[in-house]
């Protein structure tokens, strides 16, 4: 194809929904063969924009421009034609179906399957080599991790002729190590002269792999930055406007009282497989344990056992000295929060919230029991109402709507909801997962200091995070899990990246 | 001993005369859900094309003809649903509920109006009738001990469509499994937007899905009046769609499963017609009502027993809508 | 997108409708054209029949109870996930339950006996309900085929007991013996009359008004209520519902044997109120079409009382057409029943879009 | 203006609401006086019909089936000075005409005549519900059957539990089929329409079938062996004819074989199945019957009021 400055152009991208307006005339310029990154705040308009591109939204005013030439794409298979292929932020994959059926399905080329299945192999396997993939491609797709399931994501688009490849926060839901894979897939991208456009909440990813930036607020572009004439700094300061800076910091603490306590606690998976080994460990009050691990090494179970939603098959979990689970005790999530333990879910969407209930029918989601919400089983929906506004304006949560259904909330205001909710009652031991996962920094910072302040206040906290930068800078011991077992405990002074990626690796084993 | 043999082989036979509505009925329903659509309509599908035709056939004395205006009905009537479903994305359940309540009221209706016999067609005999058919040997084989009933009892002497159905049910299986269509098909089942990203038209594969299940459910409805019946009675399909239905989930949502367990469902009905009034050892004669609901209670035991817990297609039941 | 645009209440919940029931009969009415009879005579007829004096509102809203009771059972089941299509079976071993109360305690005092009734028509109607739940709940059965199967079985069971142990002596058909004297459920017009308002006789009768508290009790249970909002949060997601410390399988249970319990109800209004005794298949499919019920009442007690009196209103006003227009046999009535559902309750979209379109139209010219 | 009521089955049952049918055209063809008719959906309409008629001034109202006893008797009440002829059941109230038959008679002659027939010695019947009413056909033509020899042996299904049950000719055939090929040769059905499915059994089966209710020897000539006719039609033409010429009056009448009430069906369509000898046994029978000579057994309580 001829070479033209830009691989995508937008003139002018307009897109309101209702009277939101996502996108405000946007115009994006993207240079060919580099990698560009999009920043901004949630709600910001990123998805919106990327969606555009991609033909899944039609704008409703302005037009895109790939290779010269200017578009309104009607679906994604006429963004397709012209090159461009999306990788969503929740993958488009068929789960019970292998990851073969799932490349080719809708090019498949010949009408028998034996004979599409046969001529894409060959494909796949010159672009394999060509990008240095290597994909299981007769597993069901529902057993991979999701580091994997977005790599399938990422042929299925090579293998329709992508040359500009968008992503929506491609590394929300993977591991350190997995965002670094997907670094190098990127880099090597473009190194073959692939064009890449992606959407992060994490500056330092920007810095670390894309060659421009720009940054978008409230629909609108904000600043195009060359991304080696910039600074995290002020990136974050373009996004939210206005600078962000951490400005609680660790206190130290006197007393060590033990809060939580696991005993070799062992617990099986849904399956039915050993997934947690007899882990062991305390969490104290006035400190951070974080928890490092690559996805589906035990780490949910782990909090499952505490929070009272999975059996435990051996050993037992104390709390305040009490047995709350063990082979023969089972405590009711309603009774552990009584007893002062709160839970932030991995999985906002399956466990945290009720994706089509209100914002406020959400907020009292595990205390409607509380006499505040229900009085002799009737609720109490005035009670509801104030204290749902109560938590829209603590932790600035937008849009400023509680009757809004949650799903129509981004995730990152989903999440400032239910941090709101938990830390409510002002528990004295809190178990979150994943705190940010998809969140803005603004948000991201906010919720950092959050944890912080609980910390200094003498609470005991227990995160589990696969983002690494994070847990070092909110934990003040880190656990690691590899296959269900506890690898060790370092304190956060003489733990770094490197270490800890060994450990979650399982090459290097050491105790604390 | 021969005594039992002859007498399972009947029940055999019977078995599969049984079967041969609800399988496919519930291939119908089948091709429906995993295309993610549920599908209700299976008896309104089935009692319709049974009247048209049996109405064609009594008009115009050819069973084939019949055969025809039946499989058109249904196919009309499996369009509407789709249109309601898909384009109109209203409720499913209720779609289907309403077809069975119009063409249980319509069909009946057009019949008096027609042949002034009430709700029902004149008795079809001779060339309306897709009757038995005698393969070859079948009498002078009889004979041969053994092998000779097998053949002449359970092989031979089943109407044409039951012959067709034999093959239907590892057709649709190969179409489902092995083509690129059945593919597209399984997959707009379970994630629509993964197919509507994919660049296929998401409405297109389920209305094509609703057709095939659409001359399915006809193919059944016909051979009631046609081939198992003698002409159309007012609510003659009594609650097939609904067995269909149920089979079709206890088969899990697979073609060959379905199958057995709709073979399951006719078996113990032809079981229960033989146990009526026969004297069990140990418990004695039992009341009929007991033998007949028979089939029902065995089919809740094996459910509770080893059928383990079922998953529907992910999307089945869920109007496609782009936004989120 | 002109769906998302959102229309003045008035015309989502008055307009609409009234459009769609407008095309069902228009439909229904090619029909009757079609057969030589005269539509408009038909639909005033029908109209007539229906509301047109207090007799026929009585059995108008005498049918409309069966269906506020069957739908409700319908609904609330749905509200935790469940899809009931039992309801035709636990009607069914609810008026046994009725049946064995009142001969249980009827025959020395009727008050007793009709309280019994009530008491034995719910818990046997639960109960019912009870056994599939148990079966999804524990070994995982699917619940639609267990109800479509206990339906089966209810139907074979009550015909035994008809002519077995609760047979009317004598008697040729399958029935029990009438219901000892004075335990029935006391009719409106005696009500109105005792009121001094004379009302002419029909079968409409108090059940109505414990259907009505039965909504509305659903309404609240829902709504208002913790164990409501932990429903719903079950049928939503079974996920969120163990955070929150919500057993499942303890509420599928629950909530189908309240299911259950409002579909036995139903035979207060048919065997209490009006037979006096219990019949085989005094059912009807009441059952079944409490699913087009529910959802046509979009599974809210308001909803669901209108759809309710919306099909009595058929019921009785087709049965008054069938009276005077012989060729309009029973089974046109079943058809345009069959129409009204299609819809009114299925295609309930079909004229959002044009009509919100019509409004934006009218906005922006009002606007310039 | 005369009134007839048909029950759930329909006036068109190729049964005994058609036979009620049969009987009301015939005297509007006599008399040329139109009748009103109505088919009910429910038990609850029975009453409904009932009232709204009465309330109409009809000067007889004829409800045809057992299902009709409690409403006739309720509504009777409440109108004393309308006339009501109730067919299959019993209500002694002084404005009402029960009539009832003794099917289990005219079985018992249909009984003889496949006991007569029979080539395997085994001869069966299906039921359309296991209820009292079908019983008495059951009883009587086994008893028929032993009559005339007692080394047969005899088969019986019942095809379902719900109303479906009479519109089941599938099922009905299917049991049929069952049956045949278990040697029996002669199916006596008394199951209404579904009874369709046992003659379409037979003839592709090429065996028997006796008809039920109404003579249905003509549905499949050469198949259909005789029919279990119950007249139906004369009992509601008689009716009506008494109403209109004032002969008319309440109490219980019961149609058996004497005033031809019941009986076998011989017409060109079967006159060849039955021998001349096999006739001459009959008509022995039914002198015995008539004479009371020969009781025939009955299911309690048919023929007396509740
Ligand atoms: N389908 C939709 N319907 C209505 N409003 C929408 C829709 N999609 C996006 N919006 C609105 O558009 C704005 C931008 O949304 P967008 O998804 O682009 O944000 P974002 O930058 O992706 O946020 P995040 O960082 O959380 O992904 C949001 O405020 C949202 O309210
Ligand atoms: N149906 C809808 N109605 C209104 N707003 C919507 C709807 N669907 C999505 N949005 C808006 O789109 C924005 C982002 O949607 P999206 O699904 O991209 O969230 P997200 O990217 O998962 O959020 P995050 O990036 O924080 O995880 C949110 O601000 C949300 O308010
Ligand atoms: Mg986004
Ligand atoms: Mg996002």
């Amino acid at each position: 194809m001829s070479n033209p400055e830009f691989a995508i152009e937008t003139r002018a991208l307009t897109k309101r929904f209702g009277d939101v307006v996502a996108n405000d005339s946007v115009c994006l310029k993207v240079r060919a063969g580099t990698v560009h990154g999009i920043v901004g705040e949630n709600g910001a308009g990123k998805s919106t924009l990327l969606k555009m591109l991609f033909g899944f939204y039609q704008p409703d005013e302005g037009e895109v421009v790939v290779d010269r030439t200017a578009h309104t794409f009607a679906d994604p298979s006429a963004a397709m034609k012209t090159g461009i292929g999306m990788v969503h932020q929740h993958f488009m994959l068929v789960e019970p179906f292998t990851v073969l059926d799932n490349i080719i399905l809708g090019a498949e080329g010949s009408a028998k399957l034996e004979d599409a299945r046969a001529t894409a192999r060959g494909a796949l396997a010159a672009l394999e080599r060509q990008f240095g993939f290597n994909l299981p491609l007769d597993t069901v797709v529902e057993e991979l991790p999701v580091g994997v399931k977005q790599r399938v994501e990422i042929l299925k688009a090579l293998y329709r002729g992508a040359e500009i490849l968008v992503l929506d926060e491609p590394t929300a839901v993977l591991t350190p190590q997995e965002s670094e894979q997907l670094f190098a897939l990127v880099r090597q991208l473009r190194a073959e002269g692939k064009t890449v456009l992606f959407v992060t909440h994490k500056l330092h990813e920007i810095m670390a792999v894309t060659d421009d930036v720009t940054v978008m607020r409230a629909g609108k572009i904000v600043a195009e930055r060359k991304t080696a004439e910039t600074s995290t700094g002020e990136l974050a300061e373009l996004m939210v406007g206005a600078k962000v800076a951490r400005e609680k910091t660790r206190e130290a603490h006197g007393e060590r009282v033990i809060r939580l306590s696991l005993k070799n606690v062992s617990a099986n998976n849904d399956q039915g497989v050993r997934a947690l080994k007899a882990v062991s460990l305390d969490v104290h009050d006035g400190e951070v344990l974080g928890v490092a691990g690559v996805a589906g090494n035990g780490q949910t179970e782990l909090m499952e056992v505490i929070t009272g939603l999975r059996q435990v098959a051996a050993g037992s979990v104390e709390f305040d000295n009490v047995v709350i689970a063990s082979p023969d005790v089972a405590t009711n999530p309603i009774t552990l929060r009584r007893m002062g333990m709160a839970h932030v879910a991995e999985d906002r969407l399956k466990t945290g919230v009720v994706e089509s209930f209100s914002a406020e029918d959400n907020a009292m989601l595990g205390y409607q029991r509380e006499p505040d919400f229900s009085h002799r089983g009737i609720l109490k929906l005035k009670a509801l109402a104030e204290t749902a506004k109560r938590y829209f304006e603590s932790q600035d949560v937008r849009p400023r709507n509680p009757k809004l259904a949650i799903s129509s909330f981004s995730g990152g205001n989903q999440q400032k909801l239910v941090i709101a909710r938990e830390i409510a009652r002002d528990p004295q031991l809190m178990i979150i997962g994943q705190p940010t996962r998809g969140v803005d920094i603004g948000a991201v910072t906010k919720i950092h200091d959050q944890i912080t302040e609980l910390r200094n206040a003498g609470k005991a906290l227990l995160v589990v995070s696969a983002d690494l930068d994070e847990l070092l800078a909110i934990s003040d011991r880190i656990a690691v899990m590899c296959e269900g077992e506890l690898v060790g405990i370092v304190a956060v002074e003489d733990a770094d990246e490197k270490t800890l990626g060994l450990m979650m690796a399982g090459e290097k084993r050491r105790a604390s | 001993m021969i005594d039992l043999y002859a007498d399972t082989l009947l029940l055999v036979a019977s078995t599969i005369r049984t079967a041969t509505p609800l399988v496919l009925a519930g291939l119908a329903g089948l091709c429906a859900e995993r295309a993610g659509v549920v599908d209700i309509g299976l008896e309104g599908k089935m009692l319709g094309a049974a009247f048209a035709a049996a109405t064609a056939a009594a008009v115009t004395g050819s069973a084939w003809v019949g055969l025809g205006a039946g499989l058109a009905t249904s196919l009309v009537l499996a369009l509407l649903h789709a249109y309601v479903s898909i384009t109109q994305r209203g409720n499913q359940i209720v779609s289907g509920m309403a077809i069975n309540i119009v063409i249980a009221g319509l069909a009946p209706t057009l019949a008096g109006a027609w042949f002034h016999q009430g709700g029902q067609t004149p008795l079809l005999s001779g060339g309306a009738r897709f009757t038995e058919i005698n393969l070859p040997f079948a009498e002078s084989l009889a004979s041969v001990p053994v092998i000779g009933p097998l053949y002449s009892e359970v092989i031979s002497g089943h109407n044409i469509i039951t012959y067709m159905t034999v093959a239907i049910v590892p057709l649709v299986a190969w179409m489902l499994y092995r083509t690129r269509f059945g593919l597209r098909l399984r997959a707009v089942g379970e994630n629509p937007e993964a197919v509507d990203t994919a660049g296929i038209s998401v409405a297109k594969l389920r209305y094509q899905a609703m057709a095939i299940a659409g001359l399915l459910c006809g193919l059944s409805g016909v051979v009631l009046s046609t081939g198992l019946g003698a002409g159309f009675i007012r609510d003659m399909s009594a609650g097939k769609g609904y067995l269909a239905l149920a089979a079709m989930i206890f088969g899990r949502w697979k073609p060959v499963p379905t199958l057995l367990a709709c073979l399951l469902f006719g078996f113990v009905d032809a079981l229960q017609g033989r146990l009526q009034g026969v004297a069990l050892p140990l418990i004695g004669e039992i009341p009929v009502q007991f033998t007949i609901m028979l089939p029902y209670v065995l089919t809740v035991l094996i459910l509770a027993g080893f059928a383990g817990r079922m998953v529907a297609p992910k999307a089945s039941g869920i109007p496609y809508e782009k936004d989120h | 997108m002109a769906a998302a645009r959102k229309l003045p209440f008035w015309a989502d919940n008055i307009l609409l409708p009234a459009l769609n029931l407008l095309a069902a009969f228009v439909v229904s009415g090619i029909v009757i054209w079609a057969l030589g009879d005269n539509p408009f005579q038909a639909l005033s007829l029908l109209v007539q029949g229906a509301f047109g004096y207090q007799e026929a509102i009585g059995y108008t809203l005498y049918y409309a109870t069966n269906f506020i009771f069957t739908g409700l059972a319908v609904s609330i089941a749905y509200h935790a996930g469940l899809f009931n299509i039992g309801g035709e079976g636990q009607a069914m071993v609810g008026g046994v339950g009725l049946t064995l109360g009142v001969f249980a305690f009827g025959p020395h005092a009727p008050l007793l006996g009709v309280f019994a009734g009530i008491v034995g028509a719910a818990l046997f109607g639960a109960i019912w309900a009870f056994i599939p739940a148990w079966l999804q709940a524990r070994r995982g059965a699917h619940i639609v085929i267990t109800t479509i199967m206990f339906n089966f079985i209810a139907s074979a069971l009550l015909a035994y007991l008809l002519v077995g142990p609760l047979h009317r002596p004598g008697g040729q058909m399958p029935e029990s013996a009438d219901f000892p004297a004075g335990t029935a459920l006391i009719h409106i017009h005696d009500l109105l009359g005792m009121m001094g308002i004379s009302y002419d006789n029909n079968p409409m009768n108090i059940s109505f008004l414990i259907a009505l508290l039965c909504a509305w009790g659903m309404g609240f249970l829902l709504w208002r209520t913790r164990f409501g909002y932990e429903l719903r949060v079950v049928g939503k997601s079974a996920g969120a519902a163990r955070f929150a410390g919500v057993s499942v399988s303890r509420m599928t249970i629950i909530a189908m044997m309240i299911s259950g319990a409002l579909a036995g109800l139903m035979g207060l209004n048919e065997l209490l109120g009006e037979q006096h005794r219990l019949l085989a298949n005094f059912t009807l499919g009441y059952g079944f079409v409490g699913i087009a019920v529910a959802f046509m009442g979009r599974n809210k007690p308001l909803g669901i009382i209108l759809a309710a009196i919306l099909f009595g209103a058929l019921y009785q006003g087709g049965t008054e057409v069938a009276f005077d227009i012989p060729n309009f046999s029973r089974d046109a009535v079943v058809m345009v029943q069959g129409l009204v559902i299609l819809f009114a309750g299925a295609m309930e979209h079909l004229f959002r879009d044009p009509i919100s379109l019509l409004f934006w139209r009218f906005a922006e010219r009002k606007a310039a | 203006k005369p009134v007839v009521l048909y029950d759930i089955g329909g006036k068109f049952d190729k049964s005994f609401n058609e036979a009620a049918r049969v009987g009301a055209d015939a005297f509007k063809a006599e008399t040329g006086i139109a009748y009103r008719e109505f088919e009910p959906r429910s038990e609850t309409q029975y009453e409904q019909a009932l009232k709204r008629f009465a309330r109409r001034h009809a000067d007889l109202i004829v409800a045809v089936g057992v299902g009709y006893a409690v409403a006739v008797r309720n509504v009777a009440k409440e109108f004393p000075n309308v006339k009501f002829t109730v067919v299959d059941a019993i209500v002694d109230l002084p404005n009402v005409q029960s009539i009832t038959f003794k099917e289990n008679e005219g079985s018992f002659l249909v009984g003889m005549i496949a006991a007569m027939k029979t080539k395997t010695n085994s001869i069966g019947f299906i039921g359309g519900m296991d209820i009292p009413l079908i019983r008495r056909f059951e009883r009587g033509y086994k008893q028929g059957a032993d009559y005339v020899r007692k080394d047969l042996t005899f088969t019986e299904n019942y095809v379902g539990t719900t109303p479906s049950a009479w519109n089941d000719p599938i099922k009905a055939a299917e049991l049929a089929k069952s049956q045949y090929a278990r040697g029996v040769d002669i199916i006596f059905s008394a199951a209404g329409p579904s009874g369709l499915g046992v003659i379409q059994a037979a003839k592709d089966a090429g065996k028997f079938a006796i008809g039920v209710d109404s003579n249905q020897n003509y549905v499949a000539p050469g198949t259909v062996l005789t029919s279990m006719m119950k007249r139906v039609d004369l009992a509601v033409h008689r009716a009506l004819a008494q109403a209109k010429d004032g002969t008319w009056k309440p109490g219980h009448t019961v149609m058996d074989l004497k005033d031809g009430g019941v009986d076998y069906a011989l017409d060109k369509y079967n006159a060849s199945l039955i021998t001349p000898e096999m006739k001459a046994k009959l008509d022995e029978a039914r002198a015995k019957i008539i004479s009371g000579e020969l009781v025939v057994g009955d299911v309690a309580g048919s023929n007396t009021g509740r």
